[in-house]
Order: C-alpha cells, then structure tokens, then sequence
C-alpha cells in the first residue's frame, strides 16, 4: 500500500470516479484553473477539461442547486464547498431540494450528489470560518453524511459516496489535508457507507470519535495505555446512518463511553450518541456516558484562545478517567 | 425587445385543429382548477393550493413550444403547466387528494407534482428554489450535448429573491439552454409588484447578465407561444438562455385561504382583466375565424369537464397510500 | 385574567414593546398591508403606520441581514420569517452574523434583535414546509432560543425577547395560532428566558415537552392519569440556554424520563436533554430516558401518512409505559 | 454614468494640507501592510490574511468624503479601511497579532476588525454579507431620522452571489442611505472578473435596481473621493443608494498563502499596474505642483513607517486576552 496524504486519497478518488462514470463532474469555486483552494483537485482540469471540472462565481446557493438540477436529470455531480462555512448560504438547496426530492417525488427523481468540502477550523480563522456543523446535516432525513478521519477512509469512502445514489455531505478537514497514511491502490477499494471502524481495540473504555478527532482519540489512548487504561477508538467515519452496532457492541464489552467531537455540546453528533448508548445499552453502563466537545462559544482568533476551545487530547484523557471514576 | 439577434417568428399560423388542442387545454386546466377548489372546501384537497385560474395561457402557449424530452419545472402554482405538459387529469387529482394513485404517489401534494417520465421535474415551494434547479438539468442537457431545453416557471415576486441572480448569471456565464419564465401576475401574495421590486419592467433585469429578455401577453396563448418558441430556439440552437416577463393575471386569491380581491386589491380590477380572459380571447378568435362555433365550444367544455368529473372519481376512490410509505423513498432502495 | 389565543397573545406583545419602545420595529413579508400571512400582526401598521413596520419583497438572506445591521446600530428588529422554513435561506446571516457579532467584535457591537414566525408543521403541507429545526438553532452559541407551548407564555416571551439584548430565535406554531389561554393584562407581565415550566405536577415519570409538545404532553398525562400513573410535565418553553436544573430536579423525584419533540430524532434537542439526564441525574434513573420524535422522513403530504409521521399522545403513553417497565 | 441626476461635483480643488494628509494614509497603509506581510511570514500574525496593496486610494478617498459618524463596513480585506477611518495601527496590528489590546480585544484578527466608536462596523468574512448589513445600518439611519450614511465595501466577486441582489433592491425601493461600493481589482481569488460575472460593465447591475451608478478610476485618490462625494450627498440629502464601482488591482496575492503572479496573473500584468500606483501618481502631482518635495516625501514615508514600527512593537509587547475571554461576550453581560 502506498502512503500518500489525505488530499492525495481525495483526489485519487475523484479521479477514479472520474475515468470510471462520464456522469461524475466536479463544480465549485476555483476548483479548475487554480485546482483547488486546496488543491484537493489538483490535475483534474488539465486531466479531464473545463467541461467535468467546472469554476464557478461565488454564488453557492445557486451552484448547490445547479447541481441539485444536474443530479435530478441523472448526472453525477461532486460540489465543492471552498468550506462547509460557506455552504449555510447553500443550505436551502441541500435540505429542501436535494434531501427531500425523492420522498416528495414519490420516488421517482433521485439526487445523486455529493457536497463536499473541508468542515470545521483550522487555525485561527476565527468565529466565521471555524465552524464544524455536522450535527445539522445528520439532523436531515434523506441526506447521508460521511466524515473520513484517514486518508484511506478519505479514499474510500469518497469513492462510495460519489457512486451512492443519493445526497452525501462529505465534510473533510483542512487540518487533514497534510496527514498521511496507507492507502489500497485497487481501483475497487471503496468503503460501505454507514459503517464505523474500531482505530484501535481496549477493553477499559470505548472513545467514540470521527474526523479530526480520531487523532485525538488515539492520543488520548496512547497517554492512557501509559497509565494502564485500555481505550478502544471507535471511529464513526459515517455519520448519519449511524452504526450503532458497532458502537454498541464496544461499550457492552467495555461499560464506559466518552465521545469526541470538534462541534459544539448543544445537540451534536455525541448527544445522539449519548442517546442510542443510554438507552440501548443503559444495563451495561458503569458511568454516564461523557463528552468533550469544542468550546460552546464562537471560536476566537487569539491562538491561545482557540487551543483552548478545541478538543483535545488532555480533555480526553481527564473525561475517560471521570468515567473510570479515577478522578 | 430581445438583446441578442433573435431567430426568426415561425411564419405560417396555427391550423384549427391546433388551436382546438390549445383551447381545450385552456379550458381544461380551468375547470380542473375550478373543481379543485371546491373539492378544497369540501376537505378532500389539504395543504396550500394555489390555483391558476386565470394564467392558463402561460402554461399552455410555453409549453406548446416545447418537445416531448424537455424539462419543465415550476413552483407551487404548477397545476395548470402539469396539465398542459400531459400529465393526465386522474394522476394530478389524485395527487391533489393525496392518493397513493397521485403523480408523487400522495406524497407531494399541490405544491409537489411531478412525472418525471414528462420531464416535469416539479413543483417546488421555496419560493426561487427551482430558478437554479433549471439551470442544472439545463447544465445537464449540454454536458450530455443533446440539445434539450429547461423551461423554468417563477412569479415575478421571485426576481428579487438571491436564487434568481445567482441562477441568472451562471446560465448566461456558462451559456446555458434554460428559459426563465416570469409568470407576472402583479402580486406576490398581498404585495403589488412596485411594493417589492426597484425596478418594474422586469424583463431588462436580463441586462445585468447580457441575456435576451421579451416582454409577453400572457393572456393570448399564441402570443405566448410564439414568444416560447423564438427563447427555446435560441435555447437549442445557440445555447444561450432568454428571460421571458409574461404579464398575466391571477383571478382568485393566492392560495385558498386568500380572499380573491378586498385586501389588496380590488373587485373592479380583478373584473377588468376577465375582460381580457385566455379562453375567451382564443375561442372568439376561432369563432371569428370560423373555426368554431358556440355548439363546439360547448361540447368542447362539457367534454373536458367530463374528464375533470372522471378525475374526482378517480382521486375519491383510489386508496390511501399504504402505510409503509411513510417510510420509502426517503433514500433510494437497497442503498 | 383575559383568555385569549396564541395570535393574540403575540399580537399583544407587539403592540406593548413598539409603544414601549420607539426602537422596537417589526419586518417581514405580508406583515403590514396584509396584517400578516397568519395575522399575527393585525393592526399594527395601522397602530405604527410604515416605518415601524416593513414590508418586503421575498429576500430573506437580504431582509435577516438589514434587520441585523439595524440591530448593529441600535434598533431592536424584529423580524418576521413568514415561516421558518424559509429562513433556511437567511441562516447565514442569523449565525454567521447576528449569533457572531457580539464575540467578534470583542463586545463592542451587539444585536438585539428577534427573528420569529411559525415553525414545524401545520396540516398537509408536505416536505418543504412541515419543518421543526429548532435544534439547528439550539446547537449555535451565540443564539436563544425561546418556543412557547400557551398563549401566557408566548406574550411574556416575546416581550423579554424584544427586550434581550442579544439574538433571540423565536418560533411559534401555525397550529397553536388559535389556541387560547389566560394571559396576564398587567403591561410588565415578561417571562424570563432560560426558565422551563412544571406545567403539570407528578411523581411516576417526567415528560419533557416544549412547544406543540405541550399539549400532547398534557394529553397523555390526562390518559396516564386514568391508569393510574402520575406524570410530570416538564415544558422548557426556552430551549436555549436549557432550564438543566428544572429538568434535573424532576428527574430527581420521578427517577423516569420520556422527552417528547415535534422535530426529527437524530441530534433533536430531545438528544440534548437526554445526555444532560444520563450525565447529571446517572443515580437517580431506573430506566433509560425515551424520546418520541416525529418520524424520521421528510414530512408526507397524505394526511394518514402525516398524522402517523407527528409525535401524539398515543406514542408517548406507550414510551412513558416503557420506561415503567409496564410493557 | 450616474442614471439619475447628481449633485454637483465640488468645485475648489483640494488644499496642500489636504493632499498631504491623503498622501500619509496612503503611505501608512502600504508601510503597514508592507509590515504585515512580514510579520505573517514571522508567525506572528495566524490565520486568513489579506493585504490591500495597490487599493490604498479606494479606502482613502471614499472615507475621506465621509463624516465622523457615518457607518463604514467592509469585507475581510480591510485593513485599509480602518486605518483610512481613523483607527490607530497600533490597535489594527494589535488585533492582527491576536492581542487583548487588539480593536477587537483579540478575538475577531485580520477579518473581524471593528471599532464602534468610529462606526466601523466590521470585517465580514463571507463574501457579499455585509451588503444587507450595510443596508441595514442606513435602514437605521433612516428609521431615525438622523443624516448618516453607510458605506460598504465589497470586492467584484461579491456581485455574483444573492446578497448583493436582495440588499440593493431593498436599499433602492426603500430609498436607504448608502453607498455599495465595488472594489474592482479584477480578481476573486483566482477568477479573473469574466469567469464569474455574464456582465462585464459591473456598474451596470445597478439599472436592475434603478439605482444610480459610477464608475471610477480607483488609482487616483481624488477622482475617488470626488465620486464618493457625489454618491454621499446623493446619500445623504436625498436618501438614495448609489453603485459605485471603482477600479482598483491588488499587487499581492489574495491572501498570505496565494503567490502574487503564476498561476492566474502574468508578472507583466502586475508590473503594468503597478505603474499607475496610487502613492506615486499623488506625490507626483504634488511634487508637479510644488506642494511636496523628495525630502518632504521620504520624510513622510520614514514617519508612517516609525509609526508601523511602534504598532508592532506595541502588538509585540501587548499580552494576549486572559483566558477568562474565551467564555465572555458570547452573549451580552447579565442576561
Ligand atoms: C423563500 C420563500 N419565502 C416565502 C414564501 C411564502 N410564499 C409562498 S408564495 C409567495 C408569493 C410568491 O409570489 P410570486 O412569486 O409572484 O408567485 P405567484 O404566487 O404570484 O404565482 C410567498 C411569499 C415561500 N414559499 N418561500
Ligand atoms: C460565501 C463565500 N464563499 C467563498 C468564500 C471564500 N472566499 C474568500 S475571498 C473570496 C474571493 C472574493 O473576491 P472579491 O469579492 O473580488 O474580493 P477581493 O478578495 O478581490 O477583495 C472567496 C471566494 C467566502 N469567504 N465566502
Ligand atoms: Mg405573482
Ligand atoms: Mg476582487
């Protein structure tokens, strides 16, 4: 398997699904001639010309539903979101037309689309462009939303998402773009959408994570394995379906659960999380289920501050030993 | 009043059997509405209905210069371009009753009628939600290069919503085969045209895109269809889009619970655009011409009332959907 | 104290903020020549005549951010979304903007302002309008957001919203436009934000409810009643910030919870308050909290596939019976 | 180009007092962003940074024709315009160093610069929202009765999406007090103005909204300010909006991580503008016009640039926010 970063996995993957269906094009703000803001789509314009690989003016209400109109006359369309920032402008079209279009349709106009695009901060872009809002897509019955936190993952699941018949929201993570892994080069590699992945087994406490914070999680779990604590890391990687199997079947073998994420506490992914352990698995719980989110407020510029209100892997390993009950 | 060099109006004029097809759908949608309504206060249509009464030309002359692989897409004030398009009274009634026989199968309602085996790709009730949906199956036809067109219908209380200009400018940037159609009926709901929009004529906001625009009476259905036809030739032929204001009228109110004249405006002008009624203007044209007489006219009604008869029966004693379908066609099947 | 309805009541507070406060103004599409899509504001063009209140063209995102920038120079906007299913096209400016500006600015630039209307469903109007996404809301620091269930509750919160001096998302409900109640006439009656309400005492079971939920949560303590089973009606009537010790303090006499919400399941606020019990009320539960939530598909226009779609009495008896262990 | 009739252009030509006051503001904010730049390079300014280089005049001359208490609101490429409205370097590099003494106490950075006291009304970082805002401030002005105007800036790439439509439709219908301002430099990130917008005449798009236009040569400070001044008193006696679209060219990239030329740009195109560099063509015109001399002209430069100097010296030594300030100003005190 070669080792190629997270961009590298993404663009693989659009490339492959490229060459494999005419149907798949790619639109979005500088995603041709300056091959991406984040160059995720490096190549793909010289490769496969300005006809699949289309720039578009900063109007992202209009290009989501473009494509929306795109999917619904059978075509295959990946929308890039410079950032899921800028998709609220957007929204509209994600959940009243490209979410719903099949259900009011009585099933006759599917929409095969994916949105994609970094979700989420980086560094210190502040309150406008900080914002990780998974929680809101996963909230919408008819969209699948899907949070690689590896590059194979990336890989994988980008390629399943852009086959998958119905909407994606596909966030990434500009902070994930430079990380690197192992990734089957098999042109069939693709990954089930729906399914979680054990990062890494224990027997103590499950850590639940996804994106960004399965770097967290494992790193917590190292510190821990140190102290003796055996964390298992069960990365979510879709999250809406949940697979709340594989989460279950963790937390009965370890009795304690503490969740990630890089969003914020009111209503995220982890409170859903929270809901399905509570009451699917309430006779195997030895401690509430806690979690660490980002800071409950608009993120700040000042580095400091912004460290500050990111999860990290200290609040990690001080929340699993809360519900270890060894502090 | 077109930007660009227009093609040429189709020149010899429509025969009678060809005006007879347009008035029949005329009348058609304007008694499928009129029934509508009641069957709404009797109960069996729910929801927002927003009748058409009225605009029937609008639906039947732009509709006239499509092909049978064309795309047509409009808002929730969609019945009469359903109709117009082929979509059989039954079907729509049904839908109207929210019947598992219905167009979207009881699941979309007024506001979400669509056959995608026509083209008819909806009824959409964001108000400016389907003026980028249009330019994406137009967007679709030409990266597949067939030369279908997207006839994209909106009220002219759209043009000042951000859907439009955005939608707008990429169709004309990118030379896309869509029709905008303004459906200009002076309000949008309680609110007179001038309440909501800078600029009146607007037809030349076509002007801040570079895209050719034509102002239309949307009352004489063949006006309208010459109109249609010289936009989606441009459409298909030179791939360029075209912004078309056809002025028409609503008689009735907005939706149901919207009274037809008292709050914003009043009996008298709702009276004074009857007097230029679509059906009227076409049928005393035809009987002028001597393509029509009174006796045809009325057989001609009672034939289309029949059928919109049949429909009700159709809506009123086909089944509910089963109750499993609350829970299809939420994500495609087996995915 | 008068009895009147939910409308009424809204139209009441108002009528007493604008003649409060020359600052106060109310905007929105059909809110003044038409008294309003739902006639919440009968009269008050009249009463304060055009420049107080606005009428619009159909430009949300334009109409959301004027009212924020008014509020940035002082003003107290209210703004009315026809419904909230439109403001999906304003919520850029409602997050990014309005819930942002205050941190952004290092405190300098507030925003006071209220967006409201009616959310969730009515009758029969299908996918695009039949949405309850107060839990989108609910997850934004930055943001209150307040949904009053009776007519008393919709005056004395719309007032100390107007009041706020912060972002206050509003949402009412079509269907509870014509219930009546009692309301206080005194001109001071204001209920403070961030208060839940017990709307009815009980010892067997806790069930939390807020808006439309109300009623159904009464209904099903009337029937609970009839057999024997005595429950608590929790009504958060604020939805942010949560009311945790009203919550808590019930939980801690029933030792049983059963939250009920118009909205979908994944990430609803139900899920909030869920995690909010299982952490800080652990001891005190016997059973798992339940949620009954509207069905997880976009809305159905057929009125039996809607009515079975919508959170009733019946299925909260049956979750409150489960958390009994009765069935 | 204005569409209605304009106020007259002031007639007596502007003092040597005055020439040089605009000659420091230009120079401070290029020494300032010259700065800037570098201390980005250093780490010591994080995040998304956009410098303004080349479009010193368009800030200078339109807030010169402003009053002390008339709105100012731009995008997130304004550092420019809050050095032109009065806010101290030291507080703008303060903010961009993240620091508790920064305008916005460290917590807003290069995008997020305000100071309320100066009716500088932010630093917004999506593209196009500070055009409703900016209405809305006028809307404010207006509701109270008081002479103030609102200025906004945005970049061409702005024009395209919905923001800009809604808002300028809104400000002309509503007869609102403010002046939209196109900062054309040619460029949106990468796209060149005639990949994104069906128009190229920009100034144009306000006959969409019979709004009245201009447009004007964005390199010459004066002819800016002679054109804001127009569209201010427009503004501000007969409450109505103007577009303005003033032509301007970045000589950066458009942001720290994005290359000055090469990928979209040529060198040359650079080099070309560069020749008509705001800076020079005022100091040549005063050193033409005797008002100004080498010596006084490198004694200014050398004054702007101490004073840049004490602002990073002033940022460097400020402390960060407490960490208490993650948790304040989410919402207002005790409420
Ligand atoms: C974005 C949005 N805002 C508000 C509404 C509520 N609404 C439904 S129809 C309508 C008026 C539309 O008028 P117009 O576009 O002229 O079409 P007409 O009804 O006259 O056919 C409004 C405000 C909506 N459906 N969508
Ligand atoms: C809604 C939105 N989409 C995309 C972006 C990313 N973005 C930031 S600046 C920019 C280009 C803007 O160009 P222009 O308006 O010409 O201003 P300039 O940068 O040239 O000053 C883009 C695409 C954004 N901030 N907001
Ligand atoms: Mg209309
Ligand atoms: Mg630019």
């Amino acid at each position: 398997m070669a080792v190629i970063t997270y961009r590298e996995a993404l663009n693989q993957a659009l490339r492959e699904e490229m060459h494999r269906d005419p149907d798949v094009f790619l639109m979005g703000e500088e995603v041709a001639e300056y091959d991406g803001a984040y160059k995720v789509s490096r190549g793909l314009l010289k490769e496969f010309g300005a006809r699949r690989v289309v720039d578009t003016p900063i109007a992202e209400l209009g290009f989501a539903g473009i494509g929306v109109g795109a999917a619904m006359a059978g075509l295959r369309p990946v929308i890039e979101f410079m950032t899921w920032n800028f998709a609220l402008l957007a929204i509209d079209q994600v959940v009243n037309s490209a979410a719903k279009l099949r259900y009011m349709s009585g099933g006759q106009i599917g929409c095969p689309i994916v949105f994609r695009g970094p979700g989420g901060a980086a560094l210190q872009l502040a309150a406008q462009h900080s914002q990780a809002l998974e929680s809101w897509y996963a909230h919408v019955p008819g969209l699948k939303v899907v949070m690689p936190g590896t590059p194979a993952d990336a890989k994988g699941l980008l390629k399943a998402a852009i086959r998958d018949d119905d909407p994606v929201v596909f966030i990434e993570g500009e902070m994930l773009y430079n990380t690197k892994g192992e990734v089957p080069e098999a042109e069939d590699f693709v990954i089930p959408i729906g399914q979680a992945e054990v990062k890494r087994p224990g027997d103590h406490v499950t850590v639940v994570c996804h994106s960004k914070t399965v770097t967290v999680a494992l790193k917590a779990a190292e510190a821990l394995a140190q102290e003796g604590i055996s964390a298992e890391v069960v990365d979510l990687r879709t999250i809406r379906p949940l697979d709340t199997d594989t989460i279950l079947a963790s937390v009965a073998k370890t009795n304690r659960c503490v969740i990630l994420e890089e969003g914020w506490p009111y209503a995220g992914v982890g409170a859903q999380v929270v809901d399905v352990i509570q009451r699917d698995a309430f006779d195997h719980l030895d401690a509430p289920v806690l979690r660490v989110t980002g800071a409950d407020v608009p993120m700040p510029y000042n580095k400091q501050l912004e460290k500050a209100a990111k999860t990290d892997p200290a609040r990690a390993v001080a929340a699993v030993k809360r519900v270890l009950y060894l502090a | 009043m077109a930007t660009t060099a227009a093609p040429a109006r189709s020149k010899s004029g429509p025969g009678a059997d060809e005006l007879r097809g347009y008035l029949r759908q005329l009348l058609l949608i304007r008694r499928f509405e009129e029934r509508a309504g009641e069957m709404y206060s009797l109960g069996k249509i729910g929801g927002f209905c927003h009748l058409y009464i009225g605009q029937e030309a609008v639906a039947v002359g732009t509709i006239a210069a499509l092909r049978p692989d064309d795309y047509v897409i409009s808002a929730y004030r969609e019945h009469g371009q359903a109709l117009a398009r082929g979509m059989s009274s039954r079907s729509v009634m049904a839908e109207l009753f929210g019947k598992a026989t219905g167009c979207s199968k009881g699941k979309g309602g007024s506001m979400h009628l669509f056959d995608a085996s026509l083209g008819f790709m909806g009824g959409h009730g964001i108000v400016g939600g389907q003026i980028p949906l249009a330019a994406g199956l137009a967007f679709a036809a030409k990266y597949r290069g067939t030369d279908q067109v997207a006839a994209c219908f909106f009220g002219e209380a759209a043009v000042n919503i951000g859907s439009f200009h955005e939608a707008l400018n990429m169709a004309s940037l990118w030379k896309l085969p869509v029709v905008f159609i303004i459906e200009n009926n002076g309000y949008g709901m309680g609110t007179a045209l001038a309440r909501g929009s800078s600029l009146l004529d607007l037809a030349h906001r076509s002007y801040s895109y570079d895209m050719a625009n034509e102002v239309v009476d949307g009352q004489d259905v063949l006006t309208v269809k010459t109109a249609m036809e010289m936009a989606v030739t441009r459409a298909r032929t030179e791939s360029k889009p075209t912004l078309l204001e056809i002025r028409t009228y609503r008689y009735v109110g907005h939706s149901m619970s919207d009274a037809a004249h008292g709050t914003y405006r009043t009996k008298e002008e709702v009276e004074t655009y009857r007097e230029r009624d679509p059906i009227v203007l076409l049928r005393d044209r035809m009987i002028a011409a001597t393509q029509l007489d009174a006796a045809g006219y009325e057989a001609l009604d009672r034939e289309v009332k029949a059928e919109v008869d049949d429909a009700i029966q159709f809506a009123e004693s086909s089944p509910d959907p089963d109750p499993s379908e609350l829970w299809t066609d939420v994500y495609a099947p087996r995915s």
